[in-house]
Parts: structure tokens; C-alpha cells; sequence
């Protein structure tokens, strides 16, 4: 059970690891939201399965299942909102391979002057 | 074999150095929604810390820490997407465009 | 060299430099920013220290829970009244190390902190005749 | 191990203190602001003070990030000039140097030898509290010390909190200088998130409460998270604030009420001010722990929603206009 949970918690400590390096290496924003949500779906799943043998009692396991679930629909939401936060203000460009028409959403927002690339 | 809460603190501090990394997308940017990101991937990260430092410190209180730091994970960004008009520039307010 | 010192360590050096931010910058919001870190300091500094000496404490842990909570709300009353003086002056500082020329309300000439708190009473007082006397100081630019 | 990542904690703290303090750019300076309390709640659990983590997890990472932004928010709505401005404050030579200097060392020296050249504590307050904690009603120490021990400091915290919330009330704008904001857009998604963490949220400060009197948790904790989830609802635009509104001015003053009538009513028995009764202390002290829940919940939730909206500088640039 032991190396069980060893490797569980290892798996969940990388995927935070790949989670941070992608937020620090992707360049477009909708590609850092990608990368954070690995850390927040897979990492903490992981570590909270790793952690589960060790609960001292029932309602402590139920806990951390339910802080786990609590962060998948937290961090959906928040990634959902700041991605179409990013959408609608044309604060990044596009990640590949996506059309760019379909960004206009209706209105005409600016291209933002702190952007370095500006939307293309 | 290293000693179990060892082992446990071994984890969370790994995941501190991840968060430390983190702050350099914080620092660098480039726009503010690049910022509200790393600042999200605190919060889920600090539950893992504290998730983990529970284990290596017995001590069970914390689970409720991380309980109420899953719960406002999001207050922050909710707060950011729901008030920040992104202007940003020289140029003059306009008026909070609302779908 | 207990974790406990340490820290507290640490919150002697986010005083310290609180402090210099403090009369370094002159935006309110960062003076409040900077405040807020330096409340955080002295919370350290006593849960830290009493700790160091003795076994975990719960009467300076009360306290600074009491601290925290008296914390959060001075400032967002800081915050409160901070935006208020924003949305009559236009400014984000105190007239203290004015560049350009003074307000110009109807009670010219404001250099002090004091006249701008005057400003700041008149405008209230006068809140029901026009919406906010603003300075125009910003506008001449 | 366990040093190593306290001084790294440590560190880290001091690293987002120093990012707050020299970011140009202000919402930079909030975001590492936001972190910095996360770290804060991190050093709390390692100084072993869960009740503060609890607490600091709620209010430094949640709610004061929340006014933060907001106020930043209410900054950049209209212009960032302000901003650039403070750079040029930043160089001006009018601004002296010597007093940053001489206050950030002079504090500093002076801290550092307090720390080094303190006295020898005579009595010892965990001792004290150990050996009373039988009769305070409370299990927990740290509830024990807030509403047995010294309870003074509650009745006056909360008594601040309520001057603080009616001197806020006192600077809210006149009905006509308002502009009434557009109601926010309909989002189903956060709506949908909302109205399932609710009943979580305050199912959760009522645990947090509940759980005050054996283990890290209380009131304050509580509070906390109450008025955490009302600021969550009125972002996610519920008019909490108008629904609520009579409610509101109820229950800010109940838990000082409440309090100083316990405290006040002890003294018809003959007791001394403050202090409970044989037998009933637990139960009281959860009575006023529930109400003070209550109130400070609605208190700094008040505190957040009576906030200028922001439209407070759109009348300023209607005179620009006029000009």
C-alpha cells in the first residue's frame, strides 16, 4: 500500500511541477489555462487518492474527496471565465490552429497596447 | 526507507518550489489575466501543501484549512473577471462593455 | 535557530521595509498595501516570539486573530474612504509633494493633508447640489 | 527538512512582500499581494497556528484580495494616468530620501535588539491557560482565551468592527450622485457555480463555528467565511446587498448586542462584568459565538458592499466635460 501511495503522490507532485512549468513556458494565455488545469484536475486528484490510505477516518476521506471536488469546479469555472475574459478583451492571440474569425464576438474591442504580440 | 513524514514534507516541499516558479508568471505577466491565472494555480497548489503538510505535521485541522481555501479559490478571479475593464493604456475610460 | 525565531526574523524585515515603502511611495492604495504587509509583520513578530520562548501560545494567537479580523476591516474602510477621496479629487495622493498646481476647489490652495480632508468634508456636505465638485487638476493635462 | 522548508517559506514570503512593494505596475502589485497572504496562511500552519491559517485563508487570500482588486479596478475604469504620474512622484527630487531610510532602519535595528535583549517572560500564559481551560466551557484554548479569558478584547473588536462599518456607511454617496450601474450580465455558468457553493459555503461556516469550541475554528473563522460568500454572490450578481438590506442594519449591531447583554446581565446575579455563570459558560459562549458569527459576516461583507460603485469618477469626467 505504501509504494502505492508513494507513487500516487509523486504523480500528482509532477503533474503540479509540469502544471507551473507549462504556466511558465506556453506563451498565449489560452494555452496557460491548458497547463494550469492539469495541475488542478490531475495533481491534486492524484495527491488526494495518495493521501486517502492515511485519512484518519471516514468522514476525514470524505473530506478530502469533497475538497478535491470542490477545486475541479472551482477551477473549471475559473478557467471558463477567464478564458472568455481573455476572448472577449483580445488580450492574447490565438493558439494554433484556430480560426481567427471566430473571435470578433460581436464587438469591437480594441486591441489591447500592453499586449506585446497584439491580436493577429 | 525514509521515515513517512519525511516522506510527506519531501512532497510539500516540492510543491512550495512550484509555487515559488509560480510567482515568475505573476512577476512577468504580460497582462493581467496572465497574472489572475498564476495567482489561480496558488490557490490549488496551496491546497496541495496543505493537504500534504496535514500528513507530515498529524495534524487533521489543516484538511479543514485547505476545505475553506477550495471554497474561495475562485472569489478572486470572480472578482477580477467581474470588475477589471482591461484598458489598460493612455487611453480614456469607456464605458464597461457588457455582452 | 528555531523556525519559530525565523519567522519571526522575517517579520522584523517585512516591517522594516513596509516602513520604507511606506513613506517612499506617496499612491494611498500602496501605502494601504504597505500598511496591510506591516500589520502582518507584527502579527509575526508576537506569535513567533512568544513561541520562541516558551511552547505553542494560544493567548498572542488570539490576539493576532483578533488583529486580523480589526485588519481587514481598517482597510477596507482605508479602501472606503480612499475611493471616496478619488471620485471628489481625482487623485490617488495627498496634495503633500504636488507637482503641478493646487486643486482647485473652493477652498483653494490645499499643500496639507489637513485642507484636503476639508475638501473631502465639503464635497460630502455638498454631496445634494451637484454630483462631486471634482478638481479639474487631472483634466488639464 | 522540516527547516529547510521553513526557510524557504520564509523566504518565499519575503520574496512576494518585496514584489508587492516594487511593482510599477499596481495590479501587479495586488496579484503578488493575493499570494503573499496564501504564503502568510502557509508560515501560520508552520508557526502551528491553525486558527490563524484558517482565518488568514479566508480573509488574506480571499477577501482582501477581492477589495484590492476592486479598488483597482475602480482606479483603472477610468484612466491609469494616476499611475504614471506616481512614477514621475517616484523621481521627483522634492521627495526626500531620508525618512524611508531612517524609519526602515531605525525599525529595523530597533526590532532586531528587541528580539535579542528580551526579557525572561515572569509567568507563563500556556501554563495558565492549561491550567483554567476545565473551567472556561470550551475545549479548544484559543476559543477559551477570545471568549473566557479575555473576552475584553472581543466585546471591543467587535464594537471596532462596528464603528468601522458605520463610519462606511457615513461616506456612502448621496442617492443622486449614484449612477445605478447596469445590472451585471447573466452568466449561467457562475451562476450555476454559485448557487451550489452557497449552501457549501455556509455549511462550512457553520462547521468552522461549530467546531470552534474543541478545535481550530470559531467565530471569527467564521465570519469569515459568511462574509467571503456573500462578496461571492455579489460578484457573481445577486443583489445581495439590496435584498438583504434590513436585514443588514439587524444583524451588524446584533452580535455587540448580544455580547454586552450577556456580559451586562452577569452583574444582576452579582457576578463581575464579563464573566459566565457555573454550569451554563458553554452554552452561552456558543449563543455568542453564533451571533457574533452573524455579524461579522454581515460587517465586512457591508464594509465590501457599500464600496463607491464605479461609476464615483464618471461624474468626475462629466465636469471635465462641462469645462
Amino acid at each position: 500500500m505504501i509504494y502505492v501511495q508513494i507513487l500516487l503522490v509523486s504523480l500528482g507532485c509532477l503533474f503540479f511541477i509540469v502544471g507551473t512549468l507549462g504556466l511558465l513556458r506556453f506563451d498565449d494565455a489560452y494555452s496557460r489555462i491548458h497547463a494550469i488545469t492539469k495541475a488542478d484536475n490531475l495533481g491534486l486528484g492524484l495527491l488526494v487518492l495518495g493521501i486517502l490510505p492515511s485519512a484518519l477516518s471516514v468522514p476525514q476521506g470524505l473530506k478530502l474527496i469533497l475538497i478535491w471536488v470542490l477545486v475541479l469546479a472551482a477551477s473549471a469555472t475559473a478557467s471558463y471565465l477567464i478564458a472568455h475574459y481573455i476572448k472577449q478583451h483580445q488580450l492574447s492571440k490565438l493558439p494554433h490552429g484556430a480560426r481567427p474569425d471566430t473571435t470578433a464576438d460581436g464587438q469591437d474591442a480594441e486591441p489591447d497596447p500592453t499586449n506585446e504580440r497584439g491580436p493577429q | 526507507m525514509i521515515e513517512a513524514h519525511t516522506a510527506w514534507y519531501l512532497a510539500s516541499f516540492v510543491l512550495l518550489l512550484t509555487l515559488i516558479a509560480g510567482l515568475l508568471r505573476i512577476w512577468h505577466g504580460p497582462n493581467p489575466a496572465d497574472r489572475m491565472l498564476a495567482a489561480q494555480l496558488f490557490g490549488t497548489t496551496g491546497v496541495g501543501i496543505l493537504l500534504t503538510l496535514a500528513q507530515a505535521m498529524q495534524m487533521p485541522a489543516l484538511n479543514d484549512v485547505a476545505l475553506v481555501l477550495a471554497l474561495l479559490a475562485t472569489i478572486a478571479m470572480v472578482a477580477f473577471v467581474k470588475r477589471m475593464s482591461p484598458q489598460q493604456g493612455p487611453t480614456k475610460s469607456q464605458p464597461e462593455d457588457q455582452p | 535557530m528555531t523556525s519559530d525565531l525565523w519567522f519571526a526574523l522575517m517579520g522584523v524585515a517585512l516591517i522594516a521595509l513596509a516602513a520604507f515603502t511606506f513613506f517612499r511611495q506617496v499612491h494611498l492604495l500602496r501605502r494601504i498595501l504597505a500598511f496591510n504587509i506591516m500589520g502582518s509583520g507584527v502579527f509575526l513578530v508576537m506569535v513567533g516570539m512568544a513561541q520562541h520562548q516558551r511552547e505553542t501560545d494560544p493567548v498572542p494567537q488570539a490576539l493576532v486573530l483578533t488583529g486580523i479580523v480589526v485588519a481587514v476591516s481598517a482597510t477596507a474602510l482605508a479602501l472606503i474612504i480612499f475611493r471616496r477621496f478619488y471620485s471628489v479629487s481625482g487623485q490617488v495622493e495627498l496634495d503633500e509633494y504636488q507637482i503641478e498646481e493646487p486643486t482647485q476647489n473652493e477652498d483653494h490652495a490645499s499643500d496639507t493633508m489637513k485642507d484636503n480632508i476639508n475638501s473631502l468634508q465639503d464635497a460630502l456636505q455638498s454631496d445634494d447640489e451637484a454630483p462631486a465638485k471634482p478638481s479639474a487638476s487631472k483634466g488639464d493635462q | 527538512m522540516n527547516l529547510a522548508f521553513d526557510i524557504v517559506l520564509g523566504l518565499a514570503l519575503l520574496l512576494t512582500a518585496l514584489g508587492v512593494f516594487s511593482s510599477k505596475d499596481l495590479f501587479r502589485a495586488v496579484v503578488m499581494f493575493i499570494a503573499f497572504g496564501l504564503l502568510l496562511a502557509l508560515v501560520w500552519v508552520r508557526l502551528d497556528a491553525p486558527d490563524l491559517a484558517l482565518a488568514e485563508a479566508a480573509i488574506g487570500a480571499g477577501l482582501t484580495g477581492v477589495l484590492m482588486i476592486d479598488a483597482v479596478a475602480h482606479l483603472s475604469a477610468n484612466t491609469l494616468q494616476n499611475d504614471q504620474r506616481d512614477d514621475q512622484y517616484d523621481h521627483s527630487p522634492k521627495r526626500p530620501l531620508w525618512l524611508p531610510v531612517i524609519s526602515c532602519v531605525g525599525l529595523f535595528v530597533l526590532l532586531l535588539g528587541a528580539i535579542r535583549f528580551r526579557p525572561e517572560a515572569s509567568v507563563s500564559l500556556p501554563d495558565m491557560v492549561r491550567d483554567n481551560i476545565a473551567e472556561s466551557g470550551v475545549e479548544h484554548p484559543i476559543t477559551a482565551v477570545l471568549l473566557n479569558f479575555r473576552s475584553y478584547d472581543t466585546l471591543l473588536e467587535i464594537a471596532v468592527l462596528l464603528v468601522a462599518v458605520v463610519v462606511a456607511m457615513a461616506l456612502k454617496p448621496a442617492a443622486e450622485d449614484r449612477v445605478h450601474q447596469p445590472p451585471p450580465a447573466h452568466d449561467p455558468i457562475l451562476h450555476g457555480l454559485t448557487a451550489r457553493l452557497l449552501p457549501a459555503m455556509l455549511l462550512v461556516g457553520m462547521y468552522v463555528l461549530w467546531a470552534g469550541s474543541y478545535m481550530p475554528g470559531g467565530a471569527f473563522q467564521g465570519g469569515a467565511i459568511l462574509a467571503a460568500a456573500l462578496v461571492f454572490l455579489q460578484l457573481a450578481g445577486f443583489a445581495v446587498d439590496r435584498y438583504a438590506a434590513s436585514l443588514l442594519r439587524l444583524g451588524l449591531a446584533l452580535g455587540f448586542l448580544v455580547f454586552l447583554t450577556v456580559a451586562v446581565s452577569v452583574m444582576i446575579g452579582g457576578r463581575p462584568f464579563l464573566t459566565y455563570p457555573e454550569g451554563f459558560a458553554g452554552q452561552l459562549i456558543f449563543f455568542i459565538e453564533a451571533m457574533l458569527t452573524l455579524s461579522i459576516g454581515l460587517i465586512l461583507f457591508s464594509l465590501f458592499s457599500q464600496n463607491p460603485p464605479h461609476s464615483g469618477a464618471v461624474g468626475h469626467q462629466g465636469a471635465n466635460h462641462d469645462q
